[in-house]
This record gives structure tokens, sequence and C-alpha cells, in this order.
């Protein structure tokens, strides 16, 4: 063994010395790249765990919280979702096509193993400036990788989010969403139990792609990532549908103790994880292990990440269900161990033992760190924006401007390369606040969102963590649903940074706050560190990925403005904000200033007084009100069916913050005249400031006496916005 | 009536048709699975969308050597139904059912977005329900859906009424395909081929106001009905 | 005996090449001026076991190809066959 | 001088080929057992126009398959040029 030979497997100096003391003796080379990868950040969460203990997780809907592949909620008639996002942000900045779809693999399998037919996907994603070739490259690759895998596999792709900001430039983030629906009863877990039963391996052959990715996602991106090149693997949708029918087929046949997925670390984590959650251990001969390549060593079969692999452990006797179920679909299934009841993963290659680990060593006692914190240098310097800062000559310019810049303009060149439809659910699709899709046979449907702004929680980390949580509720209100629970794709630098974690830990206090206030617990999540280029940590990017519930179809809602003469009123209250907004970094380059004020109780009444207006069925349109104000929001309200707007505002604040202003907790409806009544009494008997604030009319989009522009134009404009960066 | 629909590996789109058939038309539906021999009884087989084996080489050019092809080419062949919808439609070209050859779109992008389309040819089992030259819409999600037949064979698929759906102009053609061609059938009008999905579009709730993917399937079914539930020869 | 095979498919002459034309756009801009035309198509290598002649070999790569790794409807393909070292 | 250029491009050793797996069980399904492994790659063909030395050509074509026509991260590639007839 080399010197120092937890160097290479990402482990520290003191890391080792617990090892040697746990074991008792030097680990061989097998051993210690076992704890290398099962001790990585991304399998351990060794330095995020103690924060995420704090995360608000529980509620009525709760089926599975965090700790298995996905969590799962109840959606009553004895259906159950499942859902999950994870972050497959290093791979993607190596080799974009092949990192964003075996992402999308990845998380696509953490729902099928919960025994979930995953029914959507969604995808949020950052970039740098669209200017730059490099970023272009990222960016094109990415799309086309979740295209390709997704659209292959026959998951619609339903939603989801894309922002640009040089913030990101050298480490895009690539988070994907799974949502799966389930009978209650078919509830999987991975668990290992039953000291003699079989541990199986199904799916595709093992080949050496991949090996320490884990560890290889617990690095900062640097200039040598490009020789990370083993760690590049490449998805197989086709193995994966495959796989896919076969496992739900044999979940619904019940012959299973447990099933897991390989994901990060492959073999080792998926046998480590399911051992320990049986409180048994495990015995595998490598040499049983079905291998894609030749002379791979035990060290390698051990770590590879290939991908579309599954551990599975059948019920006694059951072994050859699955392999009938198995081979139907011409997918490999092999025995290659038994679960045993000392608690030990034991690796033989044949009759040699590379390892002899305790399997709770492996995934439950690694060391866990409470970081240093310290307030960031930069926020110390945070400014109040005054209106008067920003310059501006003309608002039809600036409204233009902001239509077209990338972060806010129409995301069509992406979506329509996402197959949205397959499966036929799809009520409502990419383009409107939330996804709809309904559950066939019942008169019902899902609402689904993902959200995070990054200017807002670098400028104020807490406040920005609760607004992503605030606004994907309200996505979901707009469309008709009631939030029910969440899941955190947390994408942040160097947790070893204290400002870093500083960001990371009032993220996680601020997602927890809005939680509990909106009452949408935490199911389940990933953590992404080390996100970080030559140039700096990403901005901290905490993704919310929320799903709603439409318990009728005749709820469902979109942003689009329907009627020719329909009022429109703006729920909420407009305040003089404009920090952190899309306004000031396209007219003075900054990201800086108060990020708006959330008052989570207001939030709550706005949101209840649209879904009780939804519910009695009287409003045509909601939107949210979010990044460019109600300018850019209420554009967006015209596109769809080329209808124009008449907007008279009374104006407490500034003209600016009055359009471009980003201030939280405001949803802009449309109703027709004679039911105009009844919405402003539900939104006085809830409290709600509420304002009408204009008519849907002509087409022109009309504001006060400072914008005056065609709706086509404005659209034009929007849609290609895009196209025409690349 | 009979109707079955293929599953191929990786088929993705089978459950969404056989939904259409089973719950909307309420007919007797019946998946079939790509290694039967044996395929009797059926009125109609439907040959789904998605991708099958793939599609890693040519679409549909692995399927089309399945062992339930044979069968299938044989149903075609006694004038038996056969409706091929994306990559079936894929598929029926690279077993000859249908003449021409599929490429990759003309920008090689994937594409999914509702298309607007004109029907050209309404005397057809499969489109008797549509009226002639009516702008009717469909969504199409492909990403090797341009449609190329060289002159002589298009200058034939013209004189024999075969073109049945066309995008509606250059503009809205979404994959570059020769003469905006987006559905055809063979000589005998029993076997028809296109890339649009009409099982996407069947459903109101779904596509409000845009169900015209119905009366293809309503169409297939009065036809199937006339005929007496029997295959023509 | 074992033999490399190497085939190369591509699209017929007088057949627009989509994947061509975006790849030779990709090139000018990147200052390549000199590229004059592009073709794109598919390339594969094939390892056939336990042939005896190489013109046997050949007939069954001709037949693999007609029937399933070149459309003949639209693609032109041509192919090279090597024993194998070793 | 016209050159015409050949080019091939496969995916690195060692790393998953789901195309060439795919057409490989294609094969095997047709009869054809004697295929022992299948890697499916892309195949270029170019016009280099005007360029007066072949090592010149060379270098420009392994610039353009290093900056455009191959994925350097999973995929390697060989070329052939040949000076144009005609
Ligand atoms: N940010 C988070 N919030 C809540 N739960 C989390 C978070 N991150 C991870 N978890 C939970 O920890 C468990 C392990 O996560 P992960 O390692 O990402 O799963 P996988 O092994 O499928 O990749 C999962 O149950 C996950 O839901
Ligand atoms: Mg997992």
């Amino acid at each position: 063994m080399p010197n120092k030979p937890w160097l290479s497997e990402g482990l520290t100096e003191k890391e080792y010395e617990m090892i040697v003391d746990l074991l008792d003796r030097k680990p061989t080379t097998t051993e210690l790249g076992i704890f290398g990868v099962m001790w990585s950040e991304h399998c351990s969460y060794k330095n995020s765990k103690l924060i995420l203990k704090n995360l608000f997780t529980e509620g009525e809907c709760v089926l599975q919280g965090p700790g298995e592949n996905a969590g799962i909620i109840d959606i009553g008639d004895g259906q159950a979702i499942s859902f999950k996002i994870e972050s497959h942000n290093h791979p993607s900045a190596v080799e974009p096509f092949q990192g964003a779809a075996t992402g999308v693999g990845g998380i696509i399998r953490d729902i099928f193993t919960m025994g979930a037919r995953p029914i959507a996907n969604l995808n949020s994603l950052r970039f740098g400036e669209l200017n730059n070739d490099k970023v272009q490259y990222l960016f094109k690759g990415v799309v086309s990788g979740i295209s390709s895998y997704g659209n292959s596999i026959g998951i619609p792709t339903v939603g989801g989010e894309v922002y640009f900001s040089s913030a990101y430039e050298g480490n895009p983030l690539v988070n994907v969403m799974s949502v799966g629906l389930l009978k209650k009863e078919n509830i999987a877990t991975a668990t290992a139990k039953g000291e003699g039963n079989s541990v199986m391996v199904v799916g595709a052959a093992t080949g050496r792609d991949g090996i320490k990715g884990a560890s290889f996602a617990s690095d900062e991106l640097s200039e040598d990532s490009k020789e990370d090149r083993p760690a590049v693997q490449v998805g197989d949708p086709f193995m994966e549908k495959l796989l896919l029918e076969a496992s739900l087929e044999l979940i619904n046949t019940n012959s299973l103790i447990g099933i897991q997925d390989m994901g990060a670390a492959g073999l080792t984590s998926s046998s480590a994880e399911m051992a320990s959650r049986g409180n048994s251990g495990i015995e595998i001969d490598i040499s049983k292990v079905p291998t894609r390549e030749k002379n791979m060593t035990s060290y390698e079969i051990m770590l590879s990440e290939s991908q579309e692999r599954m551990l599975i452990i059948p019920k006694k006797g059951k072994e050859q269900v699955v392999k009938d179920i198995f081979n139907k679909w011409d997918l490999h299934a092999e025995v290659i161990g038994r679960v045993n009841d000392d608690g030990m993963l034991r690796i033989f290659n044949g009759e040699d033992k590379v390892a002899e680990i305790s399997a709770k060593i492996l995934a439950d006692e690694a060391p866990e760190y409470r970081r240093e914190t310290k307030l960031p240098e930069y926020i110390k310097n945070v400014n109040e924006i005054n209106a008067n800062d920003i310059k501006s000559e003309d608002y039809n310019n600036d409204l233009l401007d902001l239509l077209s810049s990338p972060t806010i303009a129409s995301k069509k060149w992406v979506y329509e390369q996402y197959d949205y439809m397959v499966m036929t659910n799809t009520v409502v699709g990419p383009g409107s606040d939330a996804a709809v899709i309904r559950i066939k046979g019942k008169d019902k449907a899902l609402a689904l969102s993902t959200d995070s702004n990054g200017k807002y929680c670098y400028l104020n980390p807490r406040r920005g963590a609760a607004i992503a949580v605030a606004e994907a509720a309200r996505n979901i209100v707009c469309s008709g649903g009631k939030p029910l629970a969440i899941t955190d794709g947390l994408n942040f630098g160097n947790p070893m940074n204290p400002e870093i974690y500083w960001q990371f830990k009032n993220s996680v206090e601020g997602i927890t706050k809005a939680c509990k206030k909106l009452d949408t617990p935490v199911i389940g999540g990933n953590v992404s560190f080390y996100n970080e280029s030559p140039k700096g940590a990403i901005y901290p990017t905490p993704i919310i990925g929320m799903v709603g519930l439409l318990d009728s179809l005749k709820d469902k809602t979109t942003m689009h403005f329907k009627n020719e003469g329909d009022l429109i009123y703006l729920i909420g209250k407009n305040v003089e904000e404009l920090g952190g907004s899309e306004y000031l970094e396209l007219k003075e380059g900054k990201v800086d200033g108060y990020v708006p004020q959330l008052d989570l109780n207001l939030e709550k009444r706005v949101q209840k007084t649209v879904r009780e207006a939804i519910k009695e069925n009287i409003i045509n349109s909601a939107h949210d009100c979010s990044e460019g104000g109600v300018a850019v929001n209420l554009a967006e309200s015209c596109f769809e069916n080329n209808l124009g707007v008449n907007i008279k505002i009374n104006k407490e604040i500034s003209n600016k913050a009055l359009l471009f202003g980003e201030s939280q907790s405001r949803i802009i409806v449309s109703i027709s005249k004679e039911l105009a009544s009844k919405l402003e009494n539900i939104a006085v008997e809830n409290c709600v400031p509420y304002g009408k604030i204009g008519v849907v009319e002509g087409t022109q989009f009309k504001f006060n006496n400072l914008i005056k522009l065609d709706v086509e134009e404005m659209k034009v404009k929007w849609e290609t916005a895009i196209e025409k960066k690349l | 009536m009979k109707a079955g629909v293929v599953t191929f590996p990786g088929s993705n789109c089978d459950a969404d048709v056989f939904h259409v058939l089973k719950n909307i038309f309420n007919i007797d539906t019946k998946m079939i699975w790509y290694k039967d021999k044996n395929i009797k009884g059926y009125d109609l087989i439907v040959l789904p969308g998605g991708f099958s084996y793939g599609d890693y080489l040519r679409s549909g050019a692995i399927a089309r050597f399945a062992k339930v092809m044979d069968p299938i080419i044989d149903f075609a062949e006694k004038g038996g139904l056969v409706l091929g919808i994306c990559n079936g439609f894929q598929i029926l070209l690279e077993s000859n059912l249908l003449p021409g050859a599929m490429k990759v779109n003309d920008n090689l992008k994937f594409v999914c977005k509702n298309t607007v389309l004109t029907v050209i040819n309404n005397k057809t089992p499969f489109t008797n329900q549509c009226e002639k030259s009516a702008a009717i819409e469909m969504p199409v999600a492909h990403g090797e859906g341009n449609y190329y037949i060289d002159k002589e064979g298009l200058k034939e698929l013209n004189e024999n009424n075969q073109i049945i759906l066309k995008y509606k102009n250059k503009k809205v053609n979404p994959n570059g395909s020769i003469n905006n061609i987006a559905g055809i059938c063979n000589k005998e009008r029993n076997v028809f081929g296109l890339m649009p999905h009409p099982e996407r579009c069947s459903e109101p709730l779904i596509t409000p106001g845009k169900s015209d993917g119905y009366n293809i399937f309503s169409s297939i079914i009065s036809f199937i009905n006339k005929r007496g539930g029997k295959i023509a020869k | 005996m074992d033999w490399e095979v190497k085939i190369e498919t591509k699209l017929k002459d007088g057949i627009l090449d989509p994947q061509g034309k975006a790849v030779k756009t990709g090139l000018k801009s990147l200052g390549y001026n000199n590229v004059e035309s592009v073709h794109v198509g598919k390339y594969l290598e094939l390892v056939l076991e336990n042939i005896e002649q190489k013109n046997k070999a050949a007939k069954m790569v001709e037949e693999m190809c007609d029937k399933l790794l070149a459309n003949p409807v639209i693609e032109d393909y041509s192919y090279h066959i090597k024993e194998m070292e070793g």
C-alpha cells in the first residue's frame, strides 16, 4: 500500500485512524475503497446529517419519510405517491449529455425501487450566462441528455425550471425529480433480513464505469476533472425500461423481502445499506456477479457504478420467480450471496475473503461533523436598493428586455425536446405554474412544481429558502391543488468553508420554518456539496420539489387569460422592494439588496383565498407573481391566447417596484365581472389585501401610462429569446 | 370487434393506445407480446409509439425482426387493419409494409408539440370520420420523423391517394418530411402509419377542444363494424 | 478463424443529410472554411468468430447489412474485413 | 489541393456501448451467432478544399475532431486522408 493510502480514497488521516480502530486492524485495499465511498459525503451525509435532522418531516400524509430510496405520501383511495429529487451536477459538468441522462436514470430507479410506477419527471437546471460557448455546450448537452433518457424510457418530463447566471458557470446544476404512483399495499423496502435468504443482482452487467463516482461528487471541480474520465457513465434507457417493467412485475408478486437500486457506490452501498436497515449482514461472492469486462478486480466490482442494476433479497424459495420474470425481460438475475445474522458485510472472491466489515459501521457510523459557520463577508455589504438607484429610460424596453432575458424567457426550446405527454396523463404540461397529472380511473390529479431562486438564497439564505417553499406551494395552489409535501435538493459549495456552511445551515432553517407553517413536510431529498469552480462557489441553491393534490379535475386552473372582458385581480400586497430582482440585475448588473419580505401568515391566507376561489369554480386563471414582477407575470398570462390587458393600479410605491419588484405572496387572477364580488368576499373573509387592477382586453399590453406594447411583439421576443442565443 | 396492441421490448405508448381503445371506446383489446407467433382473431393490430429496443440503430430496425412481425405481415397481407403510430410507423417502413424510410428530424432534435394537419384522404378505413381537407390537431413526439421517399415512390403515393395526412404547411412541419407528409397508407388501404399520436388527443379531458385523435379511432371502429368484423379477401 | 469487420453506412447521394448539414455549419462557425461537404453516417465494428473463409465472412456481413445494419431505401454501406490477430 | 477525409469515432474501451449491445442482440436474434462483439460509432466523410499539404489537412482534421466531431471525454477517433481525384 502507498504511504498514505487514505488519501486516494478521499478519507482524512483521522478517519483512517477511526477505521483501523473500528476494525482493530489495517483495512485491505478493497475494504479501504469501501470505506472511502461509504464515508464519502455523497453516501454518508457526514457534513449535513446533524443539520438535516432539524427538517420538518412529519405530517398526516407521510407514509415514508427520509431514510429510504424515496419518500411516500398517501393520496387516498389506497393510492400513494413516491417522489424524490437528486442531483447529477458534477457528472454533467464533465459530460453533459451522459451526466444528465444517467441522473434521470438514477432518480427513476429510486422511485420504482419503492414499488411505484414513475409517472412524471421534473428537472431543475442552472447554467452560466448563455453568451459563452462552453455554457451553450453544457446547456444543449444536458437538455438533450434528459430528453434522450426520459423520452426513451417513456416517462413524461412535465415541468421544471432553468436559470442562467454566471454563478453557475463551470459548475452547472442538474437536479431531476421523479414522481411515481403505487398502491399502498405494494410499498417495497430496501431491507435485507432473514438468515440464509439469497442476495441477487439483477439488470445490467457490471463494468468498470463510474468507479468512485460517489467520491467524485464529493470534491470540487478543478482543471483536472477532465481526468476523471473513467467516472463517466453511459446510460441505457432501454435497459432501464426493461428493468422498470421487470421490477414492478416482481414487486407485484409479493415475493420480495427487499429491493434496492445500485446508485452511488454501487454494490457496496446497496449491500451495506440493505443489511444495516435489516440489522443483518450480507455475504457476497463477487465472482458470481455478471461482468461486462474481463479481469475485473474485487475492488472494481464492489465500487463500479454501472447503471441499471438492482440488488434483490427474495423470500425463501422465490429465486426462480425472480429469474423467470427477469429472463422474460431478457435481463440477468443471479444469486450472488446470502443474508447472514451477524451483521457483517463479507465479500469473497471465490474462496478468498477480500473484505469483512460490519454493515452498520459502513452505513450508519460514518463520522458526523458539525462544521464551523461564519457570517459571509459579502452579506455584510448587502445594501438596500432604492428605485432611484436604477437608471431607466423607457419601461417598454425594460419589459421587452426582461421578457427576452433567458432566465425569464419561455423555456419552450427546452421542453419541446421533452416528451411531456407520454402516458396520456398530462392535463397541464410545461408552461404554466405547476404541471397537472391526472390519476387514471379517479377524478383526481397531482400538481407538481420545482422552485428555487439562487439569488435570493445568496443574499439571504434563510429567507430565500423559505421563499422557495412558499413559491412552490403558491404554484401548486394556482394550478388548483393542495400542497402536500416536498423533496429538497440542496446544492451548495464546499462545506469546509464556514461561510458556505452558514449558507447551508440557514437555508435548511428557512425550509424548516416554511414547511412547518405551510404544513408541507420534507419526505426526502439530496445534498450536493462542493459545487465550486475555480471562480468560486455557486449561489446556495436549495431546490424545492413539491407535490400537491387536486381532489377534483374540475379544479384544474392555468395561468393563461381566457376571456376578453374578464377582470384582473391581484391578491396580496405590492411593496416597495427591488432587492435581488431580475430587474436590478438586468439594468445595473447587480445582485444586491434586501430579499423581498416573506410573511408566512399572509402567504397562507393568500393561498387559502385563491384555493377557495378555485374550489368555488369562479376564477378563470391564476398566476403566481415571481421573477420579473407584476409586469412580466401579466405578460406571461397574455401569451397563450393572444389577449391584451389594460392595467390601472393606484400606486403607492415607485413605478419600478410596481412594475418589476418581486414582492412575495401575490397571485394574479382573472374572473368574469359577475363573479368578482364573490372573490372579493373570499379575500375579505381571509383578511387578505387585494385590488382590482385591470381588465383583459384587446391585443395590447397597457399598464398605467407606463407601458404600451403589442402582445404579439412581446410574445415573439419571449418565445424566441433562448433559441436566438444559441 | 377485437383489437391487439403489440408490446416490443421498450415500447412505451402501448399502454396509452390500450387505454383509449379499452376505456374510451370500450373495445375488446389485448396486449400482444413481441414473441407471440399466434395472433388469431383480431380485427385491428396496433403497433404503438415509443421506442423499441431503444431504437439505437435506426428506429424500428430491430423490432421489425421480432417474432410477432411474421404473423402481422401475414395479417396485413390478408387485408387485416394495421395501425402504426410513430415508432409503429417506423416499424411498418422497416418491414416494407409501407414504402419509404425515416430520417432524423431536420433540426436533429426530438420534438414534442401539437401540430396542425390536413386530412388529404378521408376515404380510408382510418379517416372515414374525418372531414376531407379539414385542419386537425394532433401532437407529435419523435426524433426520427423526417419521412423520405424517392421521386417515383412519391409519384406513386400521390397517384394512389396513399397520402392521408400532411402537416398543414412547411412552417408547421416539425421534422422536414418530404411534401409535409405525416401519414400514409398502403395501396390496399389497410395499413396506415402516421407520426402524430392520435391516442394522445382522444379524450377531451386532457386535450380540451382538441380531440381529433378520437376520429381516427372511431373511423377504424366504424369501418370494422360495417365490414362485420370479418377480414376482407 | 476470427474476423474484425468495419462497416460504414451513410445516406445515399442526393438524399439530404441533416446531420451532415449541421456538422458543416458547426465547422464553418468554428472558422474551418475549407470544409466543402460533410456526410454523417454510422460506423460499426464487429468481431465474427469461427468462420473459416474470408469470403464466407464477407457474405455474412453483406447479408447483415442488407437486412439490418443499413436501410437499403436510403443508405449505402461499405465494409472491410481483416483477420483478427492473436 | 482537395482532400477526402474519412473519420470514425467510437466509444473508449470500458465505456458502456448500449447501441452496440442492442445491435448485437438484434443480430443474434436473426441467427448470426458468430457475432462476438459489436461497437457502434459515428462515421463522417468530409471534403477539405484548397489545402496545400497533407499534413496541414491532417492537423486540421485532428483539431476539428478534438473540438467538435468527437467527444474527447468518451470517444476515440481515427481518420484517413486521401487526395481527391478529378
Ligand atoms: N436534503 C435532504 N432532506 C431530507 N432527506 C434527505 C436529504 N438528503 C438526503 N435525504 C434522505 O437521505 C436518504 C439517502 O439519500 P441519498 O443518498 O440521496 O439516496 P440514494 O442512495 O438513493 O442516492 C434518502 O432517504 C433521502 O431522502
Ligand atoms: Mg437509492
